[in-house]
């Protein structure tokens, strides 16, 4: 074979939905020119809806059908993949192309166990003339090489049966069985916790050397980007804005969005300077939590399923802790640590044996999902009074009076509050869905203000904003927190914002606290294992990963 | 395979308690139907002694509480007592009976099955397209069409315009299977159609939904053909999904095959029923709504098993 | 989500709508008129005029009686109308108050909730119906309750699934945090929220109850003589199918109409409801 | 491929549904044989002759079972197993010579013994039946035995002369108590089986004592459900005989395949009033509606015009029992009507309820058109529909109504047809009550002289008749099709169909 030194070349190509009613629309894909060289890593960064994900589809040949290329071409090791039949498009799915995608949760049918669905890329090839047993042979292979010790009993389960990350490996598997020449990442590891990112860039980044993969990864996040591959391209509306090294492009951009999106992946550069608040530790604390046990019921014909798990469903195993007053506590874990568990028995959702002593009539709590966090069908001046109504303090605020000058005082209570939280008046009537994601979490912290609590729990509520608003909503609670006093509980992953304003933090694993301390000795000399794992994918992340040979 | 059994362990309790309140529901409804059984039976002419008698005979001056557990054991037994007005075993008047609606309700859902799915299919493939649309329209007419509405239009169609008599008489299985799958053919068409269409529709944006799913792209990745993809990857997850429309389809079809009965002068439990109403027989009545109800619930708990056997997720939990 | 100006429409929800509007619009309208004028009075029989086809003084033709089937359809619209919206309105009241406890409340509440409207469902419907309307005789009221026990499982299903769904959601969490009255986040917070889902059950429990409606009412044991219903006339023709075909067609035009049109209706529904929260 | 599987599966149905259609073509009636399909719209329940209640199940067993005595198709009474009767002055012993000859279906011999224990079982005087007549009218019955020349001898209560006419009660081998699954008679035919809800099939009794009778060797009694699905039946040829049907639809069979018979069915189609309650307690009332309404229109809406407008309580098929002078009392007449009403104090009409029975299309569709033409005079008549078995509960035994109609059957007897307006009787559901009656009625069963007794019976009609006690409307007509390859089909007067007759047509 001939080597290129581009395996692929797409050459201007240009690519739009046309539809009856505009058949000329604005491109998808506007002049993509670009070229893959041989053993490769590849990384292709934009927004969602940049046109990313359709270079990979218009690589693969498997766009949808209403998609027209209206120019250009594609080559893959020379020759014109948009001249071939769709048969043999196909045939070079899997064989000389291979895909991993996003979401590794419904990736895989969940009808078929994994094995069969591995034999199905073998069978699906038929110069690839194998027996059932060689057939066998090369998937145990190739799961071995992809990470799983226990390669046999992987291929006997169904993809319900498997977490996340080994989902995700056995697609890697599913894409590398034949050992394409080159392999497209749409976003592998944006649903996949940190620890579990680091391994899989890892996994592929081995691929790459050991099997001489080329791969294209697609990704949003720049951070992801910066220790793994070798060039960057960064597209935007369909072009293609800003390619180099990937050092050069992270250290330097020259391109403004780039600069953006770089600052977007590191939120600490925008949070410097909240300087957390003397905390008095001889008041009493706003919360103690004592001994918490707490787990989710099995139903009543489960008992004796899944008899490995045994018969423990606990999360969490007595877990206690304090907050003392006008204190900000950040706590971190991984996921399936028991943090959410923790929060929901602090908050009196979940039955749980242990003692929880609150100081204040109310805790007030705000979410992740800013989409989910408030009702959409109602207006956020009906959030704000059910707040207060709901708080028992309304009267106490609303004193006496007429019906209408109650409600006055009500409302000038709640235009106050909302004030506090960067809200104007004019935001009572909208509904949700009218407002940001940043608008949205000032709301339901405004909804927790009005209630007048002593602390506020905080579940991982910048995880989905980005990094503009998650610092404005960073300020707003440290103001809060200067000064209206309450204590905030900040549960999050985000070990660089813990390590910005949280003084003290928490540190929880598999259902226990095991660490507890200042936050810079905790973050600078852990003493637990679970701590350092946290710190060394969150290190890793951002920096080149060693290939072990 | 763990949990498998325990799974099935709980639905079947589930299947028992159901029936249970089934029975009692059954029960307490003919309880409190107005109007003297044994009056009814005897006629108006008949003289207070002998009403007292035959009730005595009937078992009707008897407390609630011990009429309902006769009645449940009878009931379980396959042997619900005698009727009131054929003077014969209820189980014996079903069991003639049923061949009719089961006939018909078994030949509507093979006719649901045979027609709808292939259309799905072919619709699935390229939705939007003029066949696909035809079919979609057509579908949401015949879905507003009630049954008997149908059995007269077609009735209607064949005597008038083609000249044809279409109503056939019964024939019992027995004695000539073919003339009996015949005569049963045409009503069990005016039964199906409604649900065709609604399992046309069904499937069809289940397929859609299916193929548009990620392992289906994951499998376009793996380099598998569309046909592959769709008999290994998509009509079975489609048929999971579909698995208790079917039920429901089949208990519509069971409801329905009681009315289109009556359309074409079947001897089926339908008319069975409503002769049972008007003669206030109970033995026949509870009997016919507690195995018709019976069947329903063993539907739906062999739709849930066969959801179970297809799919590992309900499985193992 | 229900404010006019996120509300979205898909041209495909569009057709539908329109559609839907002009067949129920047809029988609506009809009904409408029916309260004022009828070209006869609809129960007034004439000897003289019996089984007419359709002709410049009877547009529609005449039954057995010598009835106009004009009038007659005109006035039936008004059961068919009356019987699905009162048998809804119960279902959905009585679907909502069990239903959205059961879903929030789970446990002991839901299963037995659930048990009852399981054990309900286990009938085929019009069995159900049928037999609730023989127990307690055949007219309009108990043809309404009849149908609305039996569809408020159904109902029931709807909004204990959509409760559990919006349940686990954090502004529901905030709300039981922040105290509120478990009656007041099933009423004020979760019902508004599932009202989306419910205006398709309704609409579809129209059309699901005409269905039934007709069925009993040809079965003679849904509205009585001489009251019009569209089942009722087409059983009374049937008889006549060879002679007075027109006795047959135009009823059950109108009955295919109506519940075509909620069809088409409760699909532009779904469709719009689909599309918009893909958004 | 596919595409190919789908149109050849959409062939095959289609060939399918056509296939049905042809079926019901091609199933005819085996033409060589001599059998016969009679349609009927019942379900039949019950086969023990004592106990048949149902007009249904008497039409059937009329040809299985025969009594002493039996009706022919002009309403005779004739002798039958029985070879005469000698009647006491006093009407109070009925002897009865037994005929000679006759073998049960079983083959055994009938004899007096056979007599004895059938009429004691009619009549409720066998051992453990505590006195509970089987057959109601039989009840007055004292004693039975045999003489010992053969004869039989019935000792009554009270003198009767009116009983004569309930000695048609079938006769059954003594000490035979297995009627209802087995029957077993000396009619003319013998019963085969009964599949419910589908037919009863009688065959030919060899052995029957009139020579020569009867013609087929089976007849069928099929099931329709109704009228209109017996319609379909006859027009596919699956059955041949179909009593009940009206005249527009008989209309729509084909004149070359079937006879039409019409023949009065010595019913009285009654728009009962229930005289207890307001405000038909007033005379006037009931005379207002009776005058509001026109038999006429009733008759063309109900029955295509086959009926006779009755405005008395007895059918002109009982001959010279019947009184014409009654005729034409009550034309219609709305100014009429209304004068009333305003005399009565009703000038604005009222509301009034119809319970009608559901399973009756006939007298549903009376209520409908009485309904209309009430509403002419102010009347508002809502139409309450109940099965059967509330209808007698509520309406016939309950009385519990206030207005309805049904048609009112009766053996042919004159005596039964007007026994029920005693005040005192259990089928007086309209409440009706004058001591005249009464009186009258009384008296009628100790009279032996024909003469009188019509007399008497013209008295009764004319006092029902000025009392307007209810609105009598029609004997409607009974309609039959017969195959035009059977003869010697004979409609009779009431409830029976009398298959003995029948032949095939022999060309």
């Amino acid at each position: 074979m001939t080597r290129h030194i581009h395996i692929v070349k797409v050459h201007h190509l240009t690519l739009s939905f046309p539809t009856r009613n505009d058949p000329n629309p604005k491109p998808v894909l506007d002049d993509v020119d670009f070229g893959i060289r041989d053993g490769e890593i590849l990384g292709l960064i934009g927004n969602s809806g940049c046109g990313k994900t359709m270079t990979s589809l218009a690589i693969a040949g498997l766009l949808p059908e209403n998609a027209e290329i209206t120019s250009g071409s594609i080559k893959f090791a020379g020759k014109n993949l948009l001249e071939m039949s769709p048969r043999e498009r196909r045939s070079m799915l899997g064989k000389d192309i291979g895909m991993i995608f996003q979401e590794p949760s419904t990736a895989l049918d969940p009808l078929m166990v994994v094995g069969k669905q591995l034999e199905e890329v073998l069978t699906a090839h038929k110069e690839n003339i194998q027996t059932k047993e060689e057939r066998h042979k090369t998937i145990t292979d190739m799961l071995e090489l992809v990470g799983f010790t226990n390669a046999e009993e992987i291929m006997n389960r169904y993809p319900h049966q498997l977490s996340g990350g080994q989902r995700q490996r056995v697609l890697i598997a599913g894409a590398a069985l034949l050992k394409p020449r080159l392999l497209i990442c749409d976003e592998p590891t944006s649903s996949l916790d940190t620890v579990t990112t680091v391994s899989i860039l890892q996994l592929l980044k081995e691929l790459c050397h050991n099997l001489h993969i080329t791969i294209l990864f697609i990704s949003h996040d720049l951070s992801v980007v910066r220790g793994f591959c070798d060039r960057v391209m960064v597209m935007r509306d369909g072009k293609i804005v800003d390619r180099d090294t990937a050092s050069d492009i992270l250290s330097n951009p020259r391109n403004a969005f780039t600069a953006e999106l770089l600052t977007n992946a590191r939120l600490d550069t925008r949070i410097m300077g909240f300087e957390p608040i003397k905390v008095d530790y001889t008041k009493d604390p706003v919360l103690t939590a004592t001994d918490i046990t707490a787990g989710y019921g099995r139903r009543l014909f489960e008992r004796g399923k899944n008899k490995d798990e045994k018969a423990d469903n606990k999360v969490l195993h007595d877990v206690s802790l304090k907050v003392y007053p006008n204190e900000i506590v950040g706590l971190i874990g991984g996921s399936g640590s028991g943090k959410t568990t923790l929060i929901r028995s602090l908050l009196g959702l979940l039955p749980h044996s242990g003692k929880v002593e609150i100081k204040s009539p109310r805790i007030g709590v705000i979410f992740q999902d800013p989409v989910s966090c408030l009702n959409p069908a109602h207006t956020i001046k009906w959030h704000m009074s059910e707040a207060l109504e709901a708080s028992g303090k309304a009267n106490e605020i609303k004193g006496e009076g007429t019906y209408k000058e109650r409600k006055a005082k009500a409302l000038a209570r709640i235009t106050a509050v909302l004030e506090i939280c960067g809200l104007g008046e004019e935001h009572l009537t909208r509904h949700p869905n009218e407002l940001s994601g940043g608008q949205r979490q000032r709301v339901a912290i405004a909804m927790c203000l009005i209630q007048d609590p002593s602390l506020i729990i905080a579940d991982e509520p910048f995880s989905s904003l980005d990094a503009s608003s998650s610092a404005e909503l960073l300020k707003l609670m440290t103001d809060i927190n200067r000064e209206q006093h309450t204590a905030f509980l900040i549960i999050t992953h985000n070990i660089h914002i813990v390590r910005q304003i949280a003084p003290r933090v928490i540190v929880m694993s598999n259902g226990k606290i095991c660490e507890e301390g200042t936050t810079s000795e905790v973050l600078t000399n852990p003493q637990s294992e679970a701590t350092s794992k946290l710190l060394d994918a969150e290190r890793q992340i951002h920096v080149i990963l060693p290939v072990q040979n | 395979m763990q949990g498998k059994t325990g799974y099935f362990v709980g639905k079947l309790i589930e299947l028992v308690v159901t029936l249970f309140l089934v029975s009692l529901l059954v029960f307490i409804a003919f309880s409190i139907i107005p109007g003297d059984t044994a009056r009814v039976m005897l006629g108006p002419d008949a003289t207070e002694a002998q009403v007292n008698l035959l009730r005595q005979q009937l078992g009707l001056d008897k407390p609630l509480v011990v009429r309902y557990f006769t009645w449940l054991f009878g009931i379980l037994t396959f042997n619900p007592g005698t009727s009131y007005a054929y003077n014969m075993s209820v189980g014996e008047l079903i069991a003639q009976r049923l061949p009719v609606t089961l006939g018909m309700s078994v030949f509507a859902m093979l006719m649901v099955i045979a027609i709808s799915y292939p259309l799905a299919v072919l619709s699935a493939r390229k939705p939007g397209r003029l066949g696909d649309q035809i079919c979609s329209v057509i579908g949401h007419v015949l879905f507003a069409i009630p049954p008997y509405v149908a059995s007269l239009l077609m009735i209607l169609l064949a005597s008038s315009m083609f000249r044809l008599i279409t109503v056939g008489t019964y024939v019992k299985p027995s004695d000539d299977f073919l003339a009996y799958v015949v005569c049963l053919l045409l009503p069990s068409f005016a039964v199906a159609l409604p649900k065709i269409a609604m399992s046309f529709k069904f499937l069809r944006s289940s397929i859609i939904e299916q193929r548009a799913s990620d392992y289906v792209r994951t499998s376009k990745s793996h380099g598998l053909s569309d046909l592959k993809i769709l008999i290994r990857h998509v009509l079975p997850n489609s048929n999971v999904s579909s698995i208790t429309i079917i039920s429901i389809i089949l208990s519509d079809i069971l409801g329905g095959s009681l009315i289109v009965e009556q359309v074409f002068n079947l001897p089926g439990l339908g008319r069975l029923l409503l002769a049972a109403i008007s003669r206030r027989d109970f033995p026949l009545l509870s009997g016919i709504v507690f195995y018709l109800a019976f069947i329903t619930v063993l539907l739906y708990f062999l739709s849930d098993i066969a959801a179970a056997i297809t799919d590992p997720r309900i499985r193992l939990k | 989500m229900l404010s006019s100006k996120t509300k979205y429409r898909s041209p495909e929800a569009s057709a539908f709508y329109t559609a839907g509007m002009i067949l129920l619009g047809i029988v609506v309208l009809a009904f409408l008129i029916s309260l004022f004028w009828t070209p006869y009075s609809p129960d007034a029989t004439d000897a003289s005029a019996k089984l007419l086809a359709p002709c410049i003084e009877h547009p529609f033709g005449t039954d057995n009686f010598g009835r106009d089937v004009l009038s007659r359809i005109m006035s039936a619209s008004k059961y068919t109308i009356y019987i699905s919206a009162a048998g809804v309105a119960i279902a959905l009241i009585l679907g909502t108050l069990a239903g959205i406890p059961a879903g929030y409340f789970g446990g002991y509440i839901d299963k037995g909730i659930m048990l009852l409207g399981n054990s309900i469902m286990c009938f085929p419907g019009i069995l159900l119906a049928l037999v609730a309307v023989a127990v307690f005789g055949a007219s309009v009221t108990n043809v309404i309750w009849a149908l609305g026990l039996v569809f408020a499982p159904t109902f029931a299903r709807v909004c204990r699934v959509g409760t559990m769904e919006i349940k686990e959601l954090d502004y529901i969490t905030h709300a039981r945090v922040m105290g509120v009255k478990p009656y007041r986040i099933m009423g004020f917070h979760i019902f508004p929220n599932l009202v989306p889902q419910l205006l398709p059950a309704t609409v579809i429990g129209l059309a699901n109850m005409t269905l039934f409606e007709s069925g009993m009412s040809y079965l003679g044991l849904g509205v009585q003589p001489p009251d019009a219903s569209f089942g009722k006339m087409l059983s009374d023709s049937q008889a006549y199918i060879r002679v007075a075909p027109w006795l047959v067609i135009f009823p059950a035009l109108m009955l295919v109409f109506y519940i075509l049109g909620l069809y088409f209706i409760s699909e532009g529904l779904r469709v719009n409801l689909a599309k918009g929260g893909k958004r | 491929m596919k595409s190919n599987i789908i149109k050849s599966a959409i062939a095959a149905l289609a060939f399918g549904l056509m296939f049905t259609s042809f079926a019901g073509c091609t199933r005819k009636p085996g033409n060589v044989d001599s059998n016969a399909v009679v349609g009927i719209t019942q379900e039949p329940g019950i086969f023990d002759p004592h106990t048949v209640v149902a007009a249904g199940d008497r039409e059937i067993i009329f040809n299985v079972y025969e009594g002493l005595y039996k009706y022919d198709s002009k309403g005779n009474l004739n002798p039958c197993l029985a070879t005469d009767v000698a009647i006491s002055d006093d009407a109070s012993v009925y002897t009865f010579t037994i005929r000679e000859g006759v073998k049960f279906h079983d083959g055994s011999d009938f004899d007096a013994a056979d007599v004895v224990y059938s009429l004691k079982r009619a009549a409720g005087l066998l051992e453990g039946q505590d006195g509970v007549a089987l057959v109601g009218e039989l009840d007055s019955i004292k004693d039975v035995k045999a003489t010992d020349d053969g004869k039989v001898e019935v000792t009554l209560e009270a003198g009767n002369t009116e009983l004569l006419s309930y000695f048609t009660t079938g006769i059954i081998p003594e000490n035979y108590d297995n009627c209802q699954t087995a029957p077993v008679g000396t009619g003319p035919f013998k019963f085969e089986s009964y599949n419910p809800g589908q037919s009863v099939i009688l065959v030919k009794n060899d052995n029957y004592w009139q020579k020569g009778l009867p013609y087929l060797d089976k007849v069928t009694f099929k099931v329709c459900a109704d009228m209109d699905a017996g319609l379909t039946e006859l027009a596919t040829g699956s059955i041949d005989i179909f009593p009940y049907l009206t005249t527009d639809r008989a209309n729509q069979l084909d004149k070359n395949k079937y006879n039409i018979l019409s023949n009065g069915s010595n019913m009285v189609q009654i728009f009962a009033l229930n005289n207890a309650v307001e405000p038909l307690n007033d005379l006037k009332v009931r005379q207002a509606i009776n005058y509001a309404i026109s038999r006429k229109d009733v008759i063309s809406v109900t029955m295509d015009g086959a009926g006779v407008e009755l405005t008395t309580a007895m059918s002109p098929a009982m001959g010279s029992y019947y009184d014409t002078s009654l005729d034409g009392t009550f034309n219609q007449d709305i100014e009429k009507a209304k004068a009333l009403l305003a005399e009565a104090g009703y000038e604005n009409g009222f509301n009034i309820t119809c319970t009608v029975p559901s399973s009756y299309l006939i007298h549903v569709n009376t209520a409908v058109e009485l309904a209309s033409e009430l509403k002419a005079v102010g009347i508002n008549m809502e139409i309450k529909q109940v099965d059967w078995a509330t209808w007698l509960d509520t309406v016939y035994t309950g009385r519990q109504y206030e207005t309805t109609v049904i048609a009112l059957t009766s053996d042919y007897a004159p005596y039964d047809v007007l026994e029920r307006y005693q005040s005192a009787s259990s089928g007086n559901f309209i409440n009706y009550k004058n001591d005249k009656v009464d009186e009258l009625m009384a008296k009628i069963p100790t009279i032996s002289d024909t003469k009188q007794k019509t007399e008497l019976y013209h008295q009764v009609l004319k006092l029902l008749t000025d009392d307007a006690c209810s609105v009598y409307l029609q004997d409607p007509a009974t309609i039959t099709a017969v195959s035009t390859r059977l003869e010697g089909y004979n409609v009779y007067p009431m409830y029976v169909q009398d298959m003995s007759q029948v032949k095939p047509v022999t060309k």
